[in-house]
């Protein structure tokens, strides 16, 4: 393949930070079998090229609105692994202090304010986060990633529409993995496509192999550039795969084995191995970034595991300043 | 008799149902691959795709088209997945699929049912475990269900796609896998009338869907210490059995009402106040309300159980009703 | 202007029907004005050419759903004039009994399942009615009309995907008067507006002249045909003006005068008058049509006005089989 | 002092919050030529389009972006033109702006206000006239205030536009027009605390929003055949003055609750099983609830006519109160 701009430095970054991800949500997973993970977790596995490609093009100002599939998301945009793996154990110390839980996985430090647990709901709230950065003229942008299932809920047209409209700095992904839960998407999806609609609610639309993680950062920093130079929002369709079933538990045993095995040829972290290895990387060096980074999650999961729970009090914290929250139900 | 669960019954009542009737059919999200909790296992291979309908993630049409289709002389049953994601569909509900027949003058009816499977369930966190009953109860033209056995389940699911007006249908998520021996041949319940599972003589509990068999196990605490508890299940929430409930506290003299949703504002409060009413004078003790505090549902499993009123609390309240009023 | 088609004794009917539709309004703005009509109305004036030329275009058992500005639809679905007036009025006898009035305005008997007061919603609903003709194998289309400021609503995305996707019989159509109660609606719109959008949902649109019945009436016709013939949804883009308010008491100051005026000229029935006029037909004819519309409505008023209010048991009628409605509110 | 309406307070509200703080805006439909009933009348002109904002028709995402604006830190007033609109848009502020702060463990506020003009109001039928309090009250994290005079509409939307939480801020369509003499500077009232519109001792009647103004007619209505009626007003229906309704029923020994909504799952039922349980034997009579029959709203004004609570039938409430209980 033609790689006119490749860095080798910054890819064995990528491909460093792409096993980050992947050692988490592999240490999560784990973790989910013994009961210690205890909600619903929705793995990123083989799509951790869209969250290093985009999330990591992002400055740390930047927003950032993910979805119940945010894992990889959170940590590139800067998240700690031992706080988010709190998060997941219900743990004291949890980025949401243990009331959260994987799918309202958020870090507002490093501006990610929040996974969701409704599809699509993140892309409204994103064009109303980029609306107060343009009334506080501040120049950040905010990023919306949101899954190809996402498209076909309402909020999908009015939160481009309103983006689009207001002219806001918004990065809008679609990261695009084929699946909607257990149903091929393209089966539920009328018309050309994400990019088809983006366009004709004005958007801009780039569409890119989602599984290159250079291709993506390389989008994906352009489309921010053209963001903050003003262009109004910018809509990038990353095509990639979910390489394991929508949920943990979920063995996806309504798809086709053979697929399920060639998908696998195209990990995006083997691809970015496969290209270092051809310009000379060594083995030590690929194989130390996994290593490494499963080194990093398993001292975050024994932190997690030796953390403990949320006091008490925190049932009744951060729920709104006014009213009791116990009123009534152990008042009288 | 065959053992059945809870998802069963459900599955037993839409496909007897289909059967029966070819204007019966279901959509939702992923219904083809059995549903998201198996409700729907091998239906789509018995009714085919076009009754057992796969649906985009577009909730607001699975509702707003289950109108229509309503409307135009099917009988759609909606799967909404989990309560929570039924908000994004609120004015298909409320304003379009309730108020037709009656906005229409009595034109046409919108025969639909909307399964909604509720509650808290496995660390599911804020926006996959809501109770909102009391919601539905309030909305005039819509019908609400929470049955708490696998046996209500069979029964008044089939009441409810007969039903020509919109039924809102509470699943309890943690009851999929409750048991119960059940008939081949078993027909539709009734729509509004409760059940008394126990019968008692100190005091009433009433209570619907999974609370249900906390109140039952309580019950059997107390029984324990020569306590005698009638536990009523009120089964349907709207219409709610009124005559049942007053009749049994009228002999018992006191009233503990037990829920899951928040306390405040929950159903609750519409028993609380109807008995305080009516059998004012009657009542040897104050209606007791038990329900969640009023916090969104948090993810860690100890403050999850914090909100759950189980058997102690409700077994405390009783035994506190039997020692009478507090001073007001 | 060229008319190869031009069919005059059809051109005359449609200049009558419209007259019927103008007519109906400008009494039952008159009787608001007289107390008469209780709730709001929306007057479609200016706009009659698009529900003469799309409804006038449907077979009988074809299905309707329409919106708060939808008295034209409906009279030209077949429902009486005077039914509708009485409904207006809020008496016996109205189409729903006087419990819809004009927003809810419906009649099933001629496959009009109504107007909706929440913008959009009938999109859905009319998506589902499509479903349920092709579960009950009937041969008939649904008709879906809705404004240009619906389109920026959740339910454009979701009915219009859903039609696409499940393959219905649906005709939409947009009849683009350019505003949005107060708003420009191009102002709150983004990309190049409503059929972009539903090409992106995978329905072919098709743009027409919304003010030239005939036009209207040949594609609708046409497009009707199509979705009979098995094609799928298809989508009409209608554009037009509103002549007079948002609702029968905005005076729309908001907008210029002086467009206001020149768009009077191009008022659809001064056009199909025009025609016929070019074309010999005598002006007796063309005023004939007013003042038999003007009279026919004159008589739905004075029978409306005659009418009784409905019965006190109507408020508990209807409401759904089961449960009592006075419940509580009047019992211990 | 000058002669305000309550339409023109909640202008004024807005107008103050905006001029103190600029991280205040409004948005919402038609609002650059005023909102729809002219509640937003010249605003545009005095803050620009930025800040009193237009908006499509995307109710969705008005309130969905108006949370996203609040997590970014501004102070979002979103207008929602009729309540019944904001069903379209039930996610945005249940799933999201109430649980948002907890769900993030503190991270994050969600600093908005919501709009809703709620009601009947001149035959506008099914659609355009409900009255929700009840379903926002249920939900944690939601504030909810209903105003029934000018005074309170301005000095409670001031409170609400600078409180860190989301609020329902129902304004009653029937009120616009209403007057009040209101100083020149008001400050912001306390969100949760009711008012006692006029004191009497032999009954308390709770109301809010519009229909606070019949039972003060009922209450003069009663005074001069000698009944003395305490009026309580909520104005803030969470969190509720619990407070000063058990005093003032403690005093009194009477409640009746009133509410424009449907009676049935009504913030009526929490008031009245609140103080039926806390005040049990001290009550003289059961709490009586007035409301609307469970029917959607219909069109002809006979009928609507009908579900209105007026002060005839809440001074029969208090009459018959004064007579005691009835026969259980
Ligand atoms: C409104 C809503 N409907 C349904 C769901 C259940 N659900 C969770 S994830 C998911 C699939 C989402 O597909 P996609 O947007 O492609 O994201 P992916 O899971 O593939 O990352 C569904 C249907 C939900 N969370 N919210
Ligand atoms: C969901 C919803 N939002 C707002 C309104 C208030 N409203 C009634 S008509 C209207 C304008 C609709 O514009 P358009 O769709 O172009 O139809 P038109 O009135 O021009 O015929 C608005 C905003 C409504 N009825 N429903
Ligand atoms: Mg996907
Ligand atoms: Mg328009």
């Amino acid at each position: 393949m033609n790689r006119p701009n490749l860095d080798l430095e910054r890819l064995a970054d990528r491909h460093r930070r792409m096993h980050r991800i992947r050692a988490f949500e592999e240490r999560a997973v784990a973790a989910l079998e013994e009961g210690l993970v205890l909600g619903a977790i929705h793995p990123s596995i083989g799509q951790e090229a869209c969250a290093v490609g985009t999330v990591g093009s992002l400055a740390r100002d930047d927003l950032l609105l993910s979805t119940h599939r945010g894992h990889g998301h959170t940590l590139e945009k800067g998240a700690s692994a031992a706080a988010m793996m709190r998060e997941l154990f219900g743990r004291e110390g949890g980025n949401c202090g243990g009331k959260g839980g994987s799918m309202h996985i958020a870090d507002f430090s490093v501006g990610m304010l929040g996974a969701n647990g409704v599809v699509g709901a993140n892309i409204n709230i994103a064009a109303g986060a980029a609306h107060a950065l343009r009334l506080r003229g501040e120049r950040h942008i905010v990023c919306c990633i949101f899954g190809d299932g996402a498209i076909n809920r309402g909020p999908f047209l009015e939160g481009l529409n309103w983006a689009r409209v207001f002219d806001l700095p918004v990065l809008f992904v679609c990261e695009d993995n084929a699946y909607a839960a257990t149903t091929r998407t393209e089966t539920m999806t009328g018309g050309p496509g994400p990019a088809a609609r983006a366009e004709a609610l004005g958007i801009p639309a780039h569409a890119v192999d989602g599984n290159d993680v250079d291709r993506v950062a390389e989008a994906a920093t352009e489309l921010r550039e053209r963001v903050l130079a003003g262009a109004g929002p910018q809509f990038l369709w990353a095509k990639t795969w979910r390489l394991t079933g929508h949920t943990a538990v979920d063995k996806a045993a309504y798809r086709d084995a053979g697929e399920a095995a060639a998908r696998w040829k195209d990990d995006p972290i083997a691809r970015a191995a496969q290209t270092l290895r051809a310009h000379g990387v060594g083995e030590n060096i690929l194989s130390g970034h996994r290593e490494a980074a499963v080194e990093e999650m398993r001292a975050a999961y024994e932190e997690a595991k030796a953390a403990p729970w949320p006091e008490t009090a925190a049932l009744y914290a951060d729920v709104q300043d006014v009213g009791d929250p116990r009123e009534a139900a152990f008042r009288w | 008799m065959v053992t059945t669960t809870y998802m069963e019954a459900g599955r037993r009542a839409l496909a007897e149902e289909m059967r029966r009737d070819p204007t019966v059919w279901a959509l939702g999200e992923d219904l083809g691959r059995g549903g998201v909790f198996g409700q729907y296992a091998g239906m789509a291979e018995e009714f085919g795709p076009l009754r057992i309908s796969d649906a985009p993630i577009s909730e607001a049409a699975i509702l707003g088209a289950a109108v229509g289709a309503a409307l135009a002389g099917t009988r759609p049953v909606v799967e909404m997945r989990f309560a929570d994601f039924a908000l994004c569909a609120v004015d298909e509900l409320v304003n379009q699929a309730a108020k037709a027949r009656y906005m229409f003058g009595g034109q046409g009816g919108v025969p639909l049912v909307v399964r909604e499977p509720m509650g808290m369930w496995r660390s599911s966190a804020a926006q996959h475990s809501q109770s909102l009953e009391a919601w539905y109860v309030h909305i005039p033209g819509l019908t609400v269900v929470a049955p708490a056995t696998p046996g209500d389940n069979l029964r008044l699911l089939k009441a409810a796609i007969r039903s020509d007006d919109p039924v809102v249908y509470l699943e309890h998520k943690d009851l999929w896998g409750i048991e119960e021996e059940l008939g081949a041949d078993e027909p539709p319940g009734e729509l509004g009338s409760a059940r008394v599972v126990r019968e008692g003589s100190d005091a009433t509990v009433v209570s619907w869907s999974a609370m249900v068999h906390n109140v039952c196990e309580a019950a059997g605490e107390l029984a324990e210490e020569g306590i005698s508890v009638e536990v009523v299940d009120l089964r349907t929430l709207w219409p709610w059995d009124r005559e049942a409930v007053l009749a049994s506290v009228r002999r018992t003299g006191r009233l503990v009402v037990a829920h899951e949703a928040v306390l405040v504002g929950g159903f609750g409060a519409e028993v609380a106040a109807t008995v305080s009413e009516a059998l004012f004078g009657v009542l040897k003790a104050p209606v007791k309300r038990l329900g969640a505090p009023r916090v969104p549902i948090p993810y860690a499993k100890p403050l999850e159980d914090m909100l759950r009123v189980g058997p102690d609390a409700i077994a405390a309240a009783v035994r506190a009703q039997l020692l009478g009023p507090s001073p007001g």
